[in-house]
């Protein structure tokens, strides 16, 4: 069955998300994602954005986390100020696996979406952290999106607007975040773990038709490759449910 | 002034009476929704420069201030419209050609230093950003900072947790508060005193609201004296915060207002292709904002054909089915 | 437990789970309006003791707590209930008689305390106390407080502004974080996932409910899962926050509940007249608490007559010409 | 025409409050004086209570802070954090007076509403500051309800709750609070006010038939008498407003 990357990438990260998670989304695939996981085979997790918007009812694709899309049908429709108290406060946050997303990433997960050059004066300006910096900062499990090219796992970040693991395996501790971090990292290539002792990122899988090596070719820096799989193609029912259910006008895919 | 019975006045009046060269202004919203943004043409049509902006998530607004030149300096945590314009085009542009000064925070960041401006207090505490180059790198340097009065000395600071490790923070980050010499928002329902009820989220207007010396409120319904009287609990700000209430229906427009209208798929679509051409933009500018009277112009320009089609279903909030591709 | 769709349970069960001999407990409500009473009772008839009990200004359902002998300790702001006991009755004895500890913070200081467990943060600045007894006078002496990990090891902190001077302040009162192992709040309605919605003053229990580690929230009425998804703006607890619902008509009896009932001024001037003599105290005890199965049994014990009085009026909420001299 | 002290104390207070204030109000006389004002001379002031109710329409006399008669016809239904922040935000702060009372007060205004005798183990236990504090630390102006009685006018407070001058002119600003602090002291034999310059009690005048000589018998400090003056008592239309607007029940009166 033909599917699209973009698709592809929607249901690797729909896969990693539980019953039992609230998922912080963001725009674009990443609230796709979460769409998918809750039509697919996670009916009870419960999708919540930054603005405040709590177990919408997406009875269509909002096109912004602020899209009065996602005020309809909710359990609460509150601030920003609540929205990050439930992801820094440790009893609701640990239930809460982050989506994100950004221009630059490094070996250690950590994130650059605010510029590309020098930070006084840029080549290229982005949107900046908005709640980035503090999902990546409060929840202790993050899935990131990224799109496999050089320029974007890079050896050093231009700037870092989200925490990842920041140097290393203490280094949440030393800086003073939580625990946790990202897990997941998930391209239009492949899928990247990071290292329980090194906190560096590692292959976990490639997707159907790509190999290790051609993945090490679009990144400036090297990961372990040893622990790849092929990671399974999107399944007929994932695919039917994706279009057909979450984004019939695709407006994303 | 923030006890009176009256504070309806015309958006002309509140922008000349509350908005100076070189203010510091905040506007409500996010992104592409409840933007103030017949204020912020006013503002624009008063051709009020060298402002330095707070705000949080904005989008529409804040592009639109700084395309027509008003902004000198912004404090701000993301600029963008949605899938309009995944980084605020004028916004980019101004920044990657240093004619706007940035200092970047994160979301929540925004929106504690808005509150601790409502609350009164110095700075409010976060965990957020620790280890970051939000930390690490000032967009104002601190020479212009001990120099400005109206700015803290330091941009932020990392303290060590003074309570030993309470709550299993070692360490905590201290923003400043903010108190912008007046806030904008645009609310659902007001009544003449200035008594605020939003619908669907209210973002961090509230604590934008009443972290401003002044506030000026617009709003889709003017409702009568005792009409929010009822149910209170629903009104998020009342009266004693408001310095003065303008009637404009559509005063979000383009962006959506919650059980009005939704935002408006061409125009925006139409605005991003202007923003990245000098050209069209200066044109979009004059057709658009300067040579029309107010909010009412602008509707007029657009057609109620469009406009009809993103009036809001009653049942949702927002117009179903709207061709949004 | 938290994002489980349906958390109705019984009060006996709610109590049995999550409240232990000498934990730290809280409870919703202000002076003698929408106490958990229901709660409280069940706690007494099921003879918990040595708790740690965080309250800000409350009144009847501290005072009972108190007076069944199940608080140890108590960090509190105000110990009243209104023109019925200025002081608390109770409350003052065991204070007087050395058998309760007493930490004493102001209303604001507790709710910040609240508010600082609910955002996850240590602690949160504050401009008031400095210069009393507050900052000077510690209940829990510092010894006490190292000891007991539950416990930050300063009352509070008094700071310099590091922000040099920044919104006018030199220093600030740091207030410690609260996070009670669990809080019981009573609202008028609920749905069986948890998502709550009061009406009228929310006084602190927002803040204490998001603060704890678990949640039961006690209902008026408890609504069809949509019921509260329309206008969601009106709910201000979202299930993720409830661990358990307790269907509960008239569970804040003998205190008040906007738009359902009123205090019972009957009920608590009797009371005082009881708590003022140790015997008519444990007599009340019997018969009005230890004795009864549940509130049901209470407001049989009460008769229909005196529920019927305070039934609110539906224009203004409460039971208007009530008797209340 | 007759009155009780108590009418009288809370028409001296209704007196103070003018057109342009908000009125923080406790219990008891103190909303009685500010519902007073505002059936009286003062039709816009604003009646605010802790709890977070602004503004009610009080048709009938409130029990508590939080009883359901103030959160009825509002403006806005809040809560103990929007209360406290609105009089500790100098922009609306400055627009607040507070109305206080207490169990012990010192000639700088400074009040005890927490124990008489040792904190620790106290010969009585009062309520406690609740919002008292943070109303005294916050507002600019505030008056004082007292019973004019010797153990209750003190040298020394047995426990400062809530701050007045603290120790005399800079004592506010040398603790870090704001400029302020109690304007006046009420009670069932005069008023008193604060030196500009000491920051210490003087008596501002006396009830009718009251001499300086028999205000000072009531204290255990000496104040200034040298500026008393007799204070008019209540005209008929003030009580006539007082007992059949505000208070027909007598419920407080």
């Amino acid at each position: 069955m033909d599917y699209t990357l973009r698709e592809m990438m929607t249901l690797v990260a729909a896969r990693e998300i539980r019953n039992e998670d609230i998922v912080f989304c963001g725009t674009g695939i990443s609230m796709l994602a979460a769409m998918a996981a809750k039509n697919i085979h996670a009916p009870k997790c419960v999708m919540f954005f930054e603005t405040g918007a709590i177990d919408a009812k997406l009875e269509e694709i909002p096109l912004a986390v602020a899209d009065s899309r996602v005020m309809y049908h909710t359990s609460a429709n509150g601030g920003l100020l609540d929205a990050f108290a439930t992801m820094q406060n440790r009893i609701t946050g640990d239930l809460v696996i982050g989506i994100l997303g950004a221009a630059q990433i490094d070996k250690f997960g950590n994130l650059n979406s605010t510029v590309i050059g020098d930070y006084f004066s840029p080549t290229t300006r982005f949107s900046g952290s908005g709640g980035g910096c503090d999902v990546a900062s409060f929840v202790s499990r993050s899935i990131i999106f990224m799109q496999h090219e050089k320029r974007k796992f890079v050896q050093k970040l231009d700037y870092m607007t989200s925490p990842g693991h920041l140097d290393g395996p203490d280094g949440r501790a030393k800086a003073g975040l939580s625990a946790g971090g990202p897990q997941l990292v998930i391209t239009n290539m492949a899928m990247m773990r990071f290292d329980e002792d090194t906190k560096e990122m590692y292959l976990d899988g490639c997707y159907p038709g790509i190999s290790p090596a051609t993945v090490l070719e679009h990144m400036q820096f090297t990961v372990d490759i040893s622990r790849a799989r092929e990671i399974p193609p999107p399944a007929a029912h994932e695919l039917k449910i994706l279009r057909e259910k979450c984004d019939p006008q695709r407006l994303i895919l | 002034m923030k006890l009176a019975n009256d504070k309806v006045t015309s958006l002309k009046k509140a922008v000349t009476s509350f908005v100076r060269n070189g203010c510091h202004l905040s506007i409500g919203g996010f992104t592409i929704n409840r933007n103030p943004m017949a204020a912020v043409y006013e503002i624009i049509r008063q051709n009020i420069t060298g402002l330095h902006l707070y705000v949080h998530s904005n989008g529409q607004g804040v592009d639109e201030l700084i395309g027509a030149g008003c902004v000198a300096k912004i404090e701000i945590a993301y600029g963008g419209s949605g899938k309009f314009a995944a980084t605020c085009i004028r916004f980019k542009k101004a920044v990657q050609e240093g004619t706007i000064q940035v200092e970047d925070y994160s979301n929540y960041q925004m929106t504690l230093r808005f509150l601790a401006g409502a609350m009164g207090v110095p700075f409010l505490p976060t965990r957020s950003s620790l280890g970051t180059d939000i930390i690490a790198k000032w967009g104002f340097p601190a020479a212009m900072r001990c120099a400005e009065e109206k700015l803290p000395d330091q941009k932020l600071i990392v303290m060590d947790n003074p309570f030993n490790g309470w709550s299993g923070a070692d360490k905590v980050v201290l923003v400043p508060a903010i108190t912008p010499d007046v806030t904008f928002i645009h609310v659902q329902k007001a009544d003449r005193r200035g008594n605020c009820r939003m619908q669907g989220l209210t973002f961090a207007d509230v604590e934008q609201a009443k972290a401003a010396r002044h506030l000026v409120v617009t709003c889709e319904e003017l409702v009568d004296d005792d009409a929010l009287r009822k149910n209170s609990e629903q009104n998020q700000i009342p009266f004693i915060h408001v310095d003065a209430v303008v009637h404009i229906p559509y005063g979000a427009y383009p962006t959506a207002c919650y059980n009005h209208y939704d935002y408006d798929p061409v125009y925006l679509k139409a605005y991003a292709i202007a923003a990245k051409n000098d050209r069209l933009f200066k044109a979009y500018l004059d057709s658009h904002i300067l040579t029309l009277a107010d909010q009412q112009g602008l509707l007029d320009l657009v057609g109620s054909e469009r406009i009809e089609r993103i009036k809001a279903d009653p049942r949702t909030g927002y117009a179903a089915d709207l061709d949004r591709r």
